[in-house]
């Protein structure tokens, strides 16, 4: 692990700006401990962990037994007791058999128990689609978490929120949810250690536009940020916004750029039905009633698995081209 | 030796004394709803591993919970207000019998998922062992928790990375309306906890006395970091929850059963052994009584919650949006 | 069980009528079971199952361990090879633990095995607020099964309905997640074996009315119905549609009201966000954009995990007297 | 018995061949993805345990099933064909080489959830008693699974229930790169099964014959109603998926493991006890060959899904509505 020291990098992996979180704060904290499958000598199924075993030991980066139910359950019972536990899950996909320590432990102990306690947790895992995984191995199931009450619910797209929302969420005294995407890991751009522009509940506007909002979070900001930038050449502003995190939502900053354009697109890599697309086009609906051009389009995935042939597959999310077309079609 | 069990005797009679309460408490139709495990029969088990625990050592407990509870120092009064859904309960009436908790005694929470928190105490086991604290962490659950997969995985992390951890299963012979020998092949606990990598002892006798000398070895290898399965074998005397009448037990297992008395027990052994008079009992039995009543009384006094309740304690740092501001601020006043 | 052979009940409970869905299922198709904790000699945790061992034998009423996901997954494994699981969790609460096989399995194995096999299971289980189950037995966790493909999901509200979809989700060849409210088991009402109006995917209108749809499924509705007596007095004239399956969702009955009415209500008793609530108020929103005059409302339990206190648990989910508020607002 | 040895040595060489033209595959840039996890060094045991099964007999595997799969009659060309996410694919392209099954052939699915498909077999182990089948189910899993609850749950369900199932253990000492002495405390896996009521036996062997034999009773009692475990000791060659190169093993271990190859051992045997001349056996190796080529034809030049496949066996009788077209119908062509 190289690099450590500095504080400004041009260009940083999101891999190795979610590394450095986690090795910053834990120099900072001793308390802090990293376990799951995988993520000591192996580094993370995604490598986002790498070199950590090595700097701080096996007492504090830790190689769990393919139990997810229990690793989650015990960051529980390690997050009430004094440490300051990152798991991680390998896929959200193991959410199904997990659930219930996410959402009815880690969730609602704090409230249960009369605020007596908190279970200051982050569980980091990854989603999405992009690498033929499959139905079992490919889904966005962010609206699962952020229907449950007493969970932070982060899903950045660019290496510096990843960085410094990592840490704030390591910093948290609540349970987080950091979803991270399978395709985003090797995508690259600066961090600014010092210059901290990531809150929770603070989207970031990612190009602004007086024609059209677009709004986004996790790969999908990059998908429409290239977007926009095709709109250009027909003349259309769009403005980008990458929510960051989804529990908090920023809904004034939603609902001021959507007043401002009259016109919204929702993009989102999960499935169109009780999603968090629909929460977002409900929210800009119920707000900027009155305000609206045309009716706000959520564009996500199909309301179908994840097929794993890669032509499928593709098909099967929001493209670049929809995007713009959407767009284009809002604006007529 | 013989001091202990006057100590046992008290804890088993408090426990057996506050259900009864609890029962009355229903009646009275003070309780919050109806979701209310009694142990009685059930206090010999929490007494003797209460006992062998420290000061500084936690635990998670099932949905049939209280006796552990007290045994461990909980308070009848805010125990009693939290079962009747009041602001002075332990958990300000939000967690109520199924989800009571106290940080101050040790008490990580009971929990109504059956298995729910049994991981709970392999985290607090990496804990002490990461601190270098001397505590353990106990997990008490009832023998349906035994066909619950999260307890096996919880016992290989707990035997593999040497976690001073007990499992410790509450085994009243039923899930609710369905005995253990509809539930399981083998009865034989123990072996599966050994398979794993665990010290395991089962525990079945009416003396409490015994108990403890059997299970305190366990405890105490957790605390040296091998980690044990407890099984105590006992029966449920009464229903499994307030509303239940247990009409699929055959009523002559019900008799038997219940004659089998941990507390009759040991008050024929205080007394055999000259340790305490009948009048000693009657009077300590009084006093227990008084203090039980007086949780009665506090729990039906107490104050009921202001309705901003509700949003407090979801988040350490902001409280959700009630539903009717969030309507408001779409069409108005 | 007396009561079997008649044909039409003046009243009969929520409770019976699921019951006797079973029985005449059973009774027809010697492949169905009934398996879940408690299911034969207790008759249910609610009751739903009394009497069947005794008709149909325990090779055919099956108590199980308490091992929810296994119980779902034997359910699956028996579907997939003859049998007609109709499988039993005791509260939707378990979900958490559980979803594993009802999401990634039960739910995806037709679609990843290319048509090859039906899971054809049903899966009962129970939610809501009503007894003080606190935080974890008093859930209403719809918008999880609702947003992922390859479930039915079906709510009735009414005895009739009850019977007659459970009857249709034990034929069905797919996976049916059924789900009933604690508190309708001892609600009354009419049920006539012949006369078949329920289908999924199409709602019933309760009552007609050409103010103000409120739109609602499960026992929702019958507060609804409540509020709407109640709005008569004050001449407002509510439509009241219960869902009655959320998949297939009538859409289509949703948008003709709302477009006649022009104002409406979304009553649901699950949480407010990522919800149930918002994607049938983005549906509505998208589809009667330009006819609304008010915008859509969605009325929903806190965003709190259920505490236990009565008056709490009472106070976090809609009342009857807010649906007639939020309705007289709307009409302003 | 030696009549045994040709079969068994010809269904590990195919599965072997077959793994390799897999990674042939993934070289030439045609699989879909990169999660394929090949089972090369592991053929021993779906072989033994696929000939003890009958023709009726079903089973679930987990992701690294290919071997398993083929000794159970699977069409290379039809594998090889879903493994590059082709419309000829067994699961019309859609399933891939961790979600790949054949109805036809009792695949009752493989699965990309470590113990996901346990359960399965404890149905159908249910369907086959409740219908007096003469068939068994056998869940096919790696070490990892033995640290998933599902899998206890599901054990003592088959044990209760008497049920016609095995639950097979294909322990190739690594879950993905975690030892499985950093997985578990004790690694006498058959004393876990045999504390919920299960036959079992472990092998340990590199003679299929041997292993067959041994195996072969679990197999037999499971279809009297006696359910069975049995783990298979082996070593996974390769890395976990394609892309893994195995860094955090050890070079000598991995040398002398590879050694420990079952297919030489038979190869040996068969020369040994003159059953088939080394002239025989490079024949019949170059018919797999050719078998295994044609399966890379096959798929390479097998067409591609139609996008509208999307939609397909979602449900049994309707399809989702595509979100183009919903779109459509709220903002226009
Ligand atoms: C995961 C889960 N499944 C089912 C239930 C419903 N339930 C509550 S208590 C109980 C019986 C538990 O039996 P046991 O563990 O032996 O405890 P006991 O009630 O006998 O003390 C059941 C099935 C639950 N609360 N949680
Ligand atoms: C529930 C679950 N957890 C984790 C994973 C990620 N994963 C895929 S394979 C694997 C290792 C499994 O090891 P083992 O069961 O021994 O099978 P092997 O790969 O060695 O054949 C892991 C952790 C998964 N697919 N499912
Ligand atoms: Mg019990
Ligand atoms: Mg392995």
């Amino acid at each position: 692990m190289s690099d450590i020291e500095k504080d400004y990098f041009e260009e940083i992996t999101y891999r190795d700006a979610l590394r450095l979180a986690m090795h910053d704060e834990m120099n900072e904290n001793k308390n802090v401990i990293i376990m799951g499958e995988d993520v000591a000598k192996y580094g993370g199924a995604y490598g986002a962990t790498k070199g950590l075993l090595d700097i701080f030991g096996e007492n504090r980066v830790i190689d769990t037994p393919i139990s997810e139910p229990s690793i989650i359950g015990a960051s529980v019972g390690a997050a009430m007791t004094g440490l300051k536990p990152i798991a991680e899950l390998m896929y959200v996909d193991f959410f199904g058999m997990s659930l219930d320590q996410i959402a009815n432990q880690a969730a609602k102990i704090r409230y249960m128990f009369g605020g007596q306690t908190s279970v200051p947790m982050v569980l980091r895992a990854q989603g999405g689609t992009g690498r033929s995984g499959g139905a079992q191995h490919s889904q966005s199931l962010e609206s699962w978490i952020m229907h449950i009450p007493g969970l932070y619910l982060v899903m950045p797209s660019k290496p510096c929120d990843a960085y410094h929302l990592l840490r704030k969420s390591i910093q948290l005294d609540d349970p987080v949810v950091f979803l991270e995407h399978k395709m985003l890991y090797n995508s690259k751009g600066s961090l600014d250690k010092k210059n901290i522009d990531a809150e929770f509940g603070k989207a970031s506007i990612r190009l602004e536009g007086n024609d059209i909002t677009i709004i986004s979070y996790s790969r999908m900001v990059n998908i429409a940020e290239e977007a926009a930038i095709e709109l250009k050449k027909s003349n259309i502003n769009a403005e980008v916004i990458d929510l960051r995190s989804l529990n908090p939502l920023d809904k004034e900053n939603i609902i001021k750029s959507v007043k401002k354009n009259k016109r919204a697109l929702v993009v989102s890599e999960g499935h169109y039905t009780s999603s968090v697309a629909s929460e977002i086009t409900s929210i800009i609906f119920e707000h900027c009633f009155g305000d609206l051009l045309k009716p706000v389009i959520r564009y996500t995935a199909e309301d179908t698995p994840v097929p794993v042939a890669p032509n499928l597959e593709k098909e099967s999310i929001p493209s670049m081209e929809n995007i713009v077309n959407f767009s284009k079609k809002l604006m007529e | 030796m013989n001091t202990f069990l006057e100590d046992f005797y008290k804890t088993m009679k408090r426990i057996r004394t506050f259900e009864e309460r609890v029962s009355e408490l229903f009646i009275k139709g003070e309780t919050a709803g109806s979701m209310l495990h009694l142990s009685i029969g059930e206090e010999l088990g929490p007494t003797c591993i209460s006992k062998a625990m420290n000061d500084n050592d936690t635990f998670t407990t099932h949905h049939r919970g209280h006796g552990i509870f007290l045994a461990r120092g909980g308070d009848p009064n805010k125990m009693m207000a939290e079962i009747a859904g009041k602001k002075d309960g332990y958990c300000k009436g939000k967690g109520g019998s199924m989800h009571i908790a106290d940080m101050s005694v040790g008490h990580l929470g009971a929990n109504a998922i059956v298995g729910g928190g049994i991981p709970t105490v392999v985290g607090a086991g990496m804990s002490y062992k990461y601190f270098s604290k001397p505590s353990i962490s106990v997990a008490f659950f009832g023998d349906g928790a035994l066909q619950q997969g999260i307890l096996y995985e919880s016992m290989n992390m707990a035997a593999l990375w040497d976690l001073p951890v007990v499992f410790c299963c509450i085994n009243n012979q039923y899930g609710m309306g369905t005995k253990i020998d509809k539930a399981v092949a083998v009865k034989d606990f123990t072996g599966r906890a050994k398979s794993f990598g665990l010290n395991a002892c089962s525990v079945n006798t009416l003396d409490v006395e015994e108990a403890y000398y059997k299970i305190k070895p366990i405890i105490d290898d957790a605390r040296s970091g091998k980690p044990g399965f407890i099984e105590i074998e006992c029966y449920r005397f009464y229903g499994h929850a307030r509303m239940d009448k247990s009409p699929y037990r055959d009523i002559d297992e019900e008799k038997l059963y219940r004659e089998r008395d941990p507390i009759k027990f040991a008050k024929k052994k205080l007394i055999d052994k000259n340790i305490l008079s009948k009048d000693n009992i009657d009077k300590l039995d009084n006093e227990i009584s008084n203090e039980m009543d007086e949780a009665i009384s506090f729990a039906i006094n107490a104050s009921l919650n202001d309705t901003n309740e509700i949003f407090k304690d979801v988040y350490s740092n902001k409280n959700p949006e009630s539903i009717k501001t969030r309507i408001k601020k779409i069409i108005g006043n």
